[in-house]
């Protein structure tokens, strides 16, 4: 078995609301899986389960051989979880660099008795974060911008620099939310082509995308959720063809 | 254990917490901060009263209905000159309370500077002793105090139920965005709940300076027991404030009791700090819902 | 530019302060500095002091000031806060160069200021500190207020031997006052026999006392001392009366001021408490600080007046004395050797701890 | 002189409280009003270890801070649960719960009456007693504590905290826990204010707890936010100015009825002017705004 991420029969109430109706999937190894449905659906709110913001009342998720159901947020991105937000976070105040800075993980210079000892391992592995940065910047074409703030880029600069913070923590599953959502062409084509390279580095992906064309430009598979449930899974044809799925879009 | 006498007392003090605490959880809920100039409202009240009837001999009703009608102008003026600009410039809760802080110690100084330090009383009439209830003790200013609080806090209750500047309030709170794009104006709303709050936190500090006189800084002690209220009770729900009220004066009356007086003041700020971290949405609030992701 | 205006900023306001630093003392004034609280909780008291001060002061100096010099006076403002007051005092010794530093009733207080005061070798004289402590404050540490051990004494034997009161309930203002005016009353009470039933605390500025009472009451007693400062006191009398106390008050020297004796006044309860022996209208110089007070502010002098009053007397016969020098130490001398004196306050003398012994009645 | 020696004493105190409280309300956005309360502790411990052991200055230093430090961890967990207006109530609850502890444990605090005869600092053998000795003792701290702070906020360290001001949900997605961060920093930032109030308490050789009130909280805050939120030469500006503006307005000649009065209603009229057109103080980098109001 070559799950990366299990999710094994999940609910989530708010209120009397069900925001995931006994929601089950996997996600496999080096796989891009894209996450459709109607407003309301429930797609953010999985990926709030799955990322720890938001904890589920049953279910269980697994993420490669570790039970990650309903730890915390942070712990779950050590794990190997990386995600983007539908309403795009930075850290607006903060240079382009130091936000990528901030993604990478097992910063020796975070604990806080390295801020006095062991200067010059911190002021090594800041150097070589930097290098890495600058790299992944590059990369992404926006290295001219290392060192304005994150406040000043426009707005598809802004995704795709949280795709690129995703990218810095060396997650192996990352979840993207509406990653292309509202800007450019040109910008839609960079982050796509990034988004398929992502599989040869060994990455997962799960993404949330109203833009089908995308959707079945990128994603090997594609799920489609409506009022917590999953209604319908497969390829993209598959899933557009699917009755259910007219039926919901219908209501 | 006078029983009576202890359940008078907490009647007392409640009401005015109640009335204190649902004047901080109108602005509250309508401006998502606290204000600490409603302190400052608070003790203008009964200074002006003490203009009104002292200076000017105006009868004490006359006194009263003019003060109140001065604290909601001043309330009126504040939210005019300063939060409306603040929150035109989309600056965030510290910077408003930080604000409200100013205005507080601003216009506390005014009054002590034009009033004096010393007790001044808006009694009228002799000293009596209380009215003999098996045992217990209450003046009839006291029990005026609490039909007074009775009486407003239903009002507020059926106003906010009932009408349309009520219902826009609810609606401002819940989200002021959303309100304005349903045709709402959240800056009038808030215009009405700076004159409502400022008009009953006067009110309030009336009521307390009939009973016990007042001095220029009684205005912070009440603050704090109105916003203990507010939080053990929940801010959107009347009824939790009374109750939270309730449930704060009983505990500083058993803090005497069955502790020592001299720990009143700590009592009531453990009680707040146990709700805070066990039930920060109080008696009566809902569970936070979606998390605010 | 920002940082420019802010170095700028900040470097006018050390220059300014040395400027102030530097001012030279003018001739024919002599200074002495007042560090009372003219805010916050405590004051009242601190405004009472001053028009005792201001009125003395202008006494002396339309009658031609001290060998020519006008007196002035440099009021600070320490709010009750024993960190103000040190900057205060600091401030009044090395930039106004006072002769002599007068303050106000909380102990304190003056306990901050004490070593600065015998550091510099200027006499602080307390006028209303009543802290056992501040016997052994230093050497040039006066005040003209009797210490709480001596009055609460006299209260004490008072209530058991004249008033017959054998069970008394304490309610006690919870700070330095109260606490240490307890503690001498409840050892001398206890000691000659009586009993203290309960005790119950306020804070200071409490205005509401229904929970203290509620519980003082449940209990049998025949009198309460009550110890507090005017504002509270008076909130107690009138509370007590709304809950229907019947029995006796005993207090302190607070009792006498006026909106303390309107309370007892309006609630006709019998109260009890010491006064400097004297305040009779038939002495010549209470007569006169009565009448010049009254025409000068057109009231009667509330407490704490009066002491204002006599130490800005005191000090100016010290520097009448030492003929104009305006020297720590003469005037520290003055004062220890100073005869039996006769203010607006009552009679007084130092004693080695600079304390002083005003005899002490109690009247109803 | 001495008068101006004593008035930089203070201002430095005052750099230190106002450093450290920068760390929590400047670079990590949780807005505290019971930094006096930590100022307080630390005054405490030094005073009470060195009444009652007679323990060496340096001793009382570090324990104070120890002792400040374990306080704040306590006053730091909430903050991973309550937010915003409800964190400043329970900062403002933990303020009078401790001066009532202060004010109310007689026998042990010395209550109301405080404690007198603090003996003053002896380091290696060398007392600090004068004026200007002290002046010297409190400018070395000051230039330490200083030193601490910047290194921690120029730390990837302290790119977490101001990356938990910012955002507080993106920093906990890229895997940093918030919580863990929240109580170091408000245990290092107690633990620095527990300096100060050794200084204060064995400079003034006397303390009682109505010199750690909330009001002195706030005063703490201004000076914070007048000073610059954000950067730390921001609060050694704040410090400066408002400890030094109310010693001038002494000279400036108010008639005395209205003087204090007047020199509240000028402080407060500041923070109202600061607040509506200078968030950002003399030089801060942080206007308490924040993009998301959640998180």
């Amino acid at each position: 078995m070559d799950n990366l991420l299990k999710i094994q029969n999940c609910n989530k109430h708010f209120e009397g609301n069900k925001a995931l109706d006994d929601f089950s999937c996997e996600i496999n190894r080096n796989e891009i899986v894209g996450l459709i449905g109607p407003n309301g659906a429930g797609k953010s709110t999985l990926f709030n389960v799955i990322t720890g913001f938001i904890l589920i009342d049953s279910g269980k998720i697994n993420f490669d051989k570790n039970n990650i159901t309903n730890k915390g947020p942070s712990k779950i991105n050590k794990y190997g979880i990386s995600r983007t937000f539908q309403d795009l976070r930075l850290i607006r105040q903060m240079t382009v660099l130091d936000n990528i800075l901030l993604s990478f993980k097992k910063q020796p210079g975070e604990h806080l008795e390295n801020v006095f000892f062991q200067n010059k391992k911190v002021k090594n592995i800041e150097f070589e974060n930097k290098k890495k940065a600058l790299e992944l910047l590059k990369y992404a074409c926006i290295s001219e911008k290392a060192y304005e703030l994150a406040n000043d880029l426009s707005y598809g600069q802004q995704k795709l620099l949280s795709i690129i913070c995703c990218l810095a923590s060396d997650a192996q599953l990352l979840l993207l939310d509406e990653p292309i959502a509202g800007i450019n062409p040109a910008m839609i084509e960079k982050i796509l082509s990034i988004i398929t390279e992502l599989p040869k580095q060994g990455r997962s992906v799960i993404l949330i995308e109203h833009n089908m064309d995308a959707v079945s430009q990128v994603c090997n598979r594609v799920i489609f959720m409506d009022a917590g449930k999953k209604i319908s899974e497969g390829t993209s044809e598959e899933v557009r063809n699917d009755p259910r799925v007219i039926e919901a879009y219908l209501d | 254990m006078p029983l009576i006498q202890i359940f008078l007392n907490v009647l007392i003090h409640s009401s005015n917490y109640v009335l204190i605490g649902i004047s901080i959880a109108l602005l509250y809920q309508t401006t998502r901060f606290l204000n600490f100039s409603i302190a400052a409202i608070y003790t203008s009240g009964s200074y002006f009263v003490f203009l009104f009837l002292r200076i000017f001999n105006f009868s004490l009703f006359l006194s009263i209905i003019f003060s109140i009608f001065f604290c909601v102008l001043i309330g009126f003026l504040i939210e005019l000159f300063l939060f409306k600009k603040i929150r035109k410039k989309k600056s965030s809760y510290l910077i408003s309370v930080l604000t409200s802080f100013g205005v507080y110690i601003i216009l506390q100084n005014l009054i002590s500077l034009i009033f004096g330090d010393s007790t001044k009383s808006i009694r009228s009439g002799a000293i009596k002793e209380g009215i003999n209830i098996f045992g217990a003790r209450i003046t009839p200013v006291q029990i005026i105090i609490i039909i007074t609080s009775i009486i407003i806090t239903i009002f507020l209750l059926l106003f906010l139920k009932k009408t349309k500047i009520g219902k826009a309030m609810k609606a401002v709170a819940n989200d002021a965005e959303l309100a304005n794009i349903s045709g709402i104006s959240s800056d009038k709303v808030i215009s009405i709940s700076f004159a409502i709050g400022s008009g009953l936190a006067g009110l309030a500090g009336i009521l307390v300076a009939l009973d016990v006189d007042m001095t220029p800084t009684m205005g912070m002690n009440a603050l704090m027991m109105g916003v203990v209220a507010m939080i053990i009770g929940g801010v959107n729900s009347i009824l939790g404030i009374v109750c939270g009220a309730l449930l704060l004066s009983l505990a500083q009356n058993l803090g005497v009791w069955y502790f020592s007086s001299q720990w009143q003041d700590a009592i009531a700020f453990v009680v707040l700090l146990i709700f805070l971290i066990f039930r920060p949405q109080g008696f009566f609030g809902k569970k936070f819902g979606k998390a605010n992701i | 530019m920002k940082r420019i205006i802010i170095i700028g900023l900040i470097g006018l306001l050390v220059v300014s302060s040395f400027v102030f630093v530097s001012c030279s003392k003018k001739e024919n004034i002599i200074k002495i500095g007042a560090v009372l609280p003219l805010t916050g909780d405590a004051a009242q008291a601190g405004v009472n002091t001053r028009l005792g001060i201001d009125l003395k002061v202008e006494e002396i100096n339309n009658s031609g000031g001290i060998d020519g010099k006008i007196l002035q006076i440099i009021y600070e403002d320490c709010q009750g806060d024993p960190k103000l007051a040190v900057s205060s005092i600091q401030k009044l010794i090395s930039i106004d160069k006072v002769s002599a530093v007068i303050d106000n009733s909380l102990s304190n207080v003056t306990l901050a200021m004490a070593p600065i005061a015998n550091e510099n070798e200027v006499v602080l004289l307390a006028t209303g500190a009543s802290s056992p402590k501040i016997s052994d404050a230093g050497d040039f540490i006066f005040r003209i207020w009797n210490s709480d051990v001596l009055e609460g004494d006299v209260v004490a034997e008072y209530a058991y031997k004249e008033l017959s009161l054998k069970k008394i309930a304490l309610m006690i203002i919870n700070n330095d006052y109260g606490l240490g005016l307890q503690k001498v009353f409840k050892n001398k009470f206890e000691g000659i026999g009586g009993t203290i039933i309960t005790r119950e605390m306020f804070s200071p500025g409490d205005k509401d006392f229904k929970n203290q009472i509620t519980k003082l009451l449940q209990n049998n007693f025949e009198a309460i001392y009550l110890v507090g400062y005017p504002t509270e006191c008076s909130g107690v009398i009138k509370q007590l009366k709304n809950f229907g106390y019947k029995g006796i008050i005993v207090g302190t020297i607070v009792m006498a001021d006026p909106i303390v004796q309107k309370a007892v006044e309006e609630t006709g309860y019998d109260c009890y408490y010491p006064i400097p022996k004297q305040p009779d209208q038939n002495d010549p110089s209470v007569a006169n600080f009565m009448n010049t007070f009254n025409e000068k502010y057109d009231q009667e002098p509330p407490m704490l007046a009066d002491v204002g009053y006599d130490a800005i007397d005191i000090i100016t016969n010290a520097l009448i004395d030492s003929k104009g020098k305006e020297d720590g130490i003469l005037i520290k001398e003055f004062f220890y050797k100073m005869p039996e004196y006769n203010g607006a306050s009552g009679t007084f003398k130092f004693d080695k701890n600079g304390d002083v012994k005003k005899p002490i009645i109690v009247i109803k | 002189m001495i008068y101006l020696f004593h008035i930089f004493i203070l201002i430095g105190i005052y750099i230190i409280l106002s450093l450290s409280l920068n760390l929590i309300a400047g670079y990590t956005g949780i807005l505290s009003i019971a930094h006096a309360a930590f100022y307080g502790i630390g005054a405490y411990i030094a005073a009470l270890m060195a009444l009652n052991f007679n323990s060496p200055f340096l001793l009382n230093l570090v324990l104070a801070m120890i002792g400040s430090a374990i306080l704040g961890a306590l006053i730091g967990i909430p903050s991973l649960r309550i937010k915003d207006d409800y964190f400043i109530i329970a900062t403002f609850a933990f303020q009078i719960i401790t001066f009532s502890i202060l004010n109310n444990l007689v026998s042990f605090t010395g209550g109301p009456m405080g404690l007198p005869g603090i003996p003053q600092p002896v380091i290696f053998g060398i007392k600090i007693s004068s004026h200007l000795s002290f002046l010297i003792l409190i400018v070395i701290l000051c230039i330490i504590v200083y030193f601490v702070c910047n290194r921690i906020v120029k730390s990837p360290f302290g790119r977490i905290l101001k990356a938990i001001r910012e955002d507080e949900v993106f920093t906990q997605s890229v895997g940093k826990n918030v919580s863990a961060y929240k109580v170091k920093i408000f245990m290092i930032s107690s633990g620095l204010a527990a300096i100060a109030g050794v200084m204060y308490a064995t400079y003034i050789t006397y303390i009682d707890p109505t010199s750690f009130t909330v009001m002195e909280s706030i005063f703490i805050i201004s000076i914070v936010i007048i000073g610059g939120a954000g950067n730390l030469k921001g609060s050694i500006v704040g410090a400066i100015v408002l400890v030094m503006l109310p010693e001038i307005l002494r000279f400036v000649g108010l008639p005395n009825s209205v003087a204090a009065n007047i020199r509240q209603m000028l402080y407060g009229s500041l923070l109202v002017v600061f607040m509506m057109w200078r968030p950002y103080g003399f030089i801060g980098e942080y206007s308490f705004n924040r993009n998301t109001d959640n998180g």
